[in-house]
């Protein structure tokens, strides 16, 4: 038996609401049983579908690194971020400082970071790092000690709303000594 | 009763031995809030762009003379206040005492392409460390989840999570018993004997069907719809049982109904 | 500035499906500012009109003891709980061998699968086998420590088209069997 396309919407719309993070249109397409698949046109076009339902609503889908997910609309962040009475902690400048160098010279070691910074970089802050899942070991430089090599993930990209890391602002440039 | 206060002749710190009464003249922060002040530096690039910026200087053509005393100030400061000063503060100030000297020293006339400006390393590193962290403040802009964004998740308990099994084929358990036969030939004489497994399962449903409290009827565990093969099945399942003393037979006098019950505990 | 009834209406929405619990009518109150707060009655009317909006869709508002939840509708479980599907891995060969005894020996104490295989059969693997509902405790044994004896069920039959154990190779058939 074929699904109505309504029926498909609604299990569309069902599982964006109820998963733990964002879903692919694989993970979508995966929901269903083989013979009872729909095709990836008709899983795109339910989520434009319920896009254009939800537009004058209180949430919205929108696309991140690893899929689709439901989110609040920013305009209404003042409001539900009153459901928590602990706002969230604030990172220090250290871990930032070392996200961002970790985000545009990936693959990078932990001594090209302390190079860039001037000073250690703590294990604690690497930790930290990885356990929040925004950085992981992409592999092992070929030097002496064989450090590991650190890159984003995909949960960084959701994390920050971010599709890819070409959305990201470009570093600014270096201004060349010598054309003083 | 005013009670004289020490406080104006006690020196703030002790620098090179100097007294220092006065801190130093571009830190327009109260004392108390000096270590938090200091403590907030990221490391020597840090105090340095710090420097540079508040007195608008040129990151490209640094008065490395000027900067190396400010910076140095800064460096005693930290240690006087016994802030945990890394071992990055100190190889800093050498390099710029040794930039200072550099620059002190007449440039060679030939080669004069490749005589480097001493202090263009530094003011790489600067620039370079200053576009990450730059970054780094940008990144705060950046809406994150919890923060700026809410995640909507409704509830979903009513979705028991799927348990699946994995498949298995008849072929892969008589496989298994063959092998444990193997092993068994090998280490026991265990003798293989031609049975029945209907029997066995049918041992299996009569040890179900008794229990330990209450007699049964014998003949309740015998289906007539069987036949006679199912009947003669359930005999050796229950004659093999009693044999393995699993359960008893009880009959309480000749001709009387027979009993069954499983072995008491 | 009074808020419009389609944002308190957005306001209400969001916040129970961002929320990590049921939402009380005193806690969507809280949500706004003293001089800016709806009236109770206006919260139940938004919930209400939510309600009717959702009725063609995946999700529903339900109301329990604490408050008001969102909730993927019962309809669509079967395709929703797909989220959460564990990849069945594979059986160990200590499994298989169990199960094979089981079948062989019934009723059959843990102690004689042990004395056959020659190794200690893992209370996991009697959990594992019990849960699929291949095997299942006939009795207790009358020796010292009343060991459960096992034993096959009708749902481990149909799992392998079976009529009854009768159609299994006897002992003496897999002993000469060339297996694959």
């Amino acid at each position: 038996m074929k699904l109505s396309d309504q029926k498909l919407k609604n299990i569309v719309e069902a599982s964006l609401m109820a998963a733990d993070s964002p879903l692919s249109v694989e993970q979508l397409l995966n929901l269903f049983e083989e013979d009872n698949r729909p095709s990836r046109f008709a899983i795109k076009s339910s989520v434009e579908q319920l896009q254009t339902e939800y537009e004058n609503k209180g949430i919205e889908i929108i696309q991140v690194a690893s899929g689709f997910r439901m989110q609040v609309k920013a305009e209404l962040s003042a409001w539900v971020s009153n459901l928590w009475e602990e706002k969230p902690g604030k990172y220090s400048r250290a871990l930032m400082e070392t996200l961002a160098i970790i985000i545009y010279r990936q693959p990078v070691t932990r001594g090209e970071i302390e190079d860039v910074r001037g000073v250690t970089v703590s294990s604690a802050i690497i930790k930290t790092l990885i356990e929040r899942e925004w950085i992981r070991v992409l592999g092992h430089r070929d030097v002496p000690g064989k450090p590991a090599m650190f890159g984003t993930t995909r949960q960084f990209l959701d994390y920050f709303n971010l599709k890819s890391l070409d959305q990201l602002p470009t570093l600014a440039a270096i201004k060349d000594f010598d054309c003083v | 009763m005013n009670l004289e206060t020490p406080a104006e002749t006690t020196p703030l710190a002790l620098i090179q031995g100097e007294p220092l009464k006065e801190l130093p003249q571009d830190l327009y922060i109260p004392p108390d809030a000096l270590e938090v002040f200091l403590d907030t530096f990221e490391g020597p690039l840090d105090i340095l762009l710090y420097l540079i910026k508040k007195q608008n200087m040129d990151i490209l053509n640094i008065p490395i003379a000027e900067i190396t005393r400010q910076y140095i100030k800064y460096v005693e400061l930290m240690k006087e206040i016994k802030l945990e000063l890394a071992a990055e503060y100190l190889v800093m100030a050498a390099m710029l005492a040794e930039i200072k000297s550099r620059m002190l020293l007449p440039r060679s006339t030939e080669n004069l392409d490749d005589d480097e400006d001493p202090r263009a390393e530094l003011i790489r590193r600067l620039q370079e460390y200053e576009r990450f962290k730059t970054a780094a403040e940008d990144m705060e802009q950046l809406p994150r989840m919890g923060r700026d964004t809410f995640i909507a998740q409704i509830d979903h308990s009513e979705c028991q999570s799927q348990v699946s099994y994995p498949d298995v084929s008849l072929a892969e358990i008589l496989q298994a018993m063959q092998e444990v036969m193997k092993r068994a030939d090998m280490f026991t004489h265990h003798h293989v004997q031609k049975e029945q497994l209907s029997v066995r399962e049918r041992m299996g449903l009569v040890l179900e069907k008794v229990n330990q409290h209450n007699f049964i009827d014998f003949h309740t565990l015998f289906s007539l719809e069987e036949g006679r093969a199912g009947v003669v099945v359930t005999f050796l399942a229950i004659l093999e049982l009693v044999k393995i003393s699993l359960i008893e037979i009880v009959q309480a006098e000749p001709y009387r109904n027979i009993h069954v019950k499983a072995v008491s505990q």
